[in-house]
């Protein structure tokens, strides 16, 4: 198994009521996988909500494998300014 | 040259006599908070940053827009925690030769950041409930 | 909301921490002396002005451009006389709701501003010498 | 004949030396032909440059006739800013 951290922040953290997730994946999930998982804790709460990946605080554009110790970010729509 | 700052108190504004002699054009933009949030009446926003990240993408930011515009500095200060109403949660100076390019840089700088750099806004509500602001533009 | 000022003196900042609690973006520009003009080494410039007209077109273009733009306030402040190099010449600040318009509104106003206001620059060179700056942007 | 003050500006001040000239003109003169006169008075100096004509300090985008007392300038390309 993998551990992984994933950061929640704005709506994200709003649906699923943390900040951070601890997670024991199997090896090779994908981010995309990971993603769903995320969706499917949040009871539709995130149906709507366009989420970008950020893998190691870098945005990744495509799916890609998690590895042991990855910090994964769902990014809702920013908003600074 | 660039400089980013994400600071987590009140913003002081970057010195405005520095040492530019070749730069005709001096433009701050200060984003404020105001008072109301989708029609609903505020006390304060709630700025949340992806820690780390956040002022990394900041920084590469700046300077692509340096890259991108022929300006000469571009110093940035966002503002993170609790803002009140009317008071300044983004800080920009843009240098340049002449006003063309720094109005240019400072429009692609700021449409960029709400784009792109992983802060979020969580309204402080009149009656202290706190929620992510759904704000798009 | 519209003040303007034609100044001889060092040109002073309109305060930020005014009450504008609906206007979420505030635009300031400093129009700067640079050191070269038309790739002359300069001392200073020498900003002459049509008095009483000069003010009146200002007035007049302010205005203009609060009912053109949606935008609150517009306060400028141009100097006149001699400015060295580094100082700034001319003062814009514009509160807007949303920073779109308050961008567009300081660009026309500038561009306006260049094309009417009765005020010429003297480029005083190194030499003392003091003549009429061509310049044409 | 009719007394108008004329205010002498950057290039037409630099052409014609002064800042100011008082002039008689005969009733029924027009800005036109002021600015003629102006012109041959700067001796070519002012050949290629475009004057704007402003009287009584408003500009006035058409030809003309002047009054006694009027005040009026040749404004050469302006620059603010």
């Amino acid at each position: 198994m993998i551990q992984v951290k994933v950061k929640c922040f704005s709506q994200v953290q709003y649906a699923l009521g943390v900040n951070e997730l601890s997670l024991e994946l199997e090896p090779g999930t994908t981010s995309a996988e990971l993603e769903e998982l995320v969706r499917n804790t949040a009871q539709g709460k995130l149906d709507g909500v366009i989420l970008r990946i950020a893998v190691n605080q870098k945005y990744v554009p495509v799916e890609i494998e998690l590895k042991d110790g990855d910090e994964i970010a769902f990014i809702p729509p920013v908003q600074g300014g | 040259m660039v400089i980013v700052e994400i600071v987590s108190g009140p913003i002081t504004p970057f010195p405005s006599e520095d040492d530019h002699q070749q730069d005709g054009a001096e433009l701050v933009f200060n984003g404020r908070v105001r008072a109301t949030e989708h029609g609903e009446n505020i006390m304060a926003l709630e700025y949340e940053q992806y820690d780390g990240m956040a002022e990394t993408e900041l920084t590469q930011l700046a300077n692509e827009t340096c890259k991108k515009f022929p300006i000469h500095d571009l110093f940035c200060k966002h503002r993170i925690g609790k803002v009140s109403v009317g008071e300044t949660s983004l800080h920009v100076v843009i240098w340049s030769k002449h006003r063309k390019e720094g109005l240019e840089a400072m429009i692609w700088f700021i449409i960029e950041l709400k784009k792109r750099i992983p802060i979020w806004k969580w309204a402080i509500l009149e009656d202290g409930t706190r929620i992510p602001s759904e704000c798009k533009h």
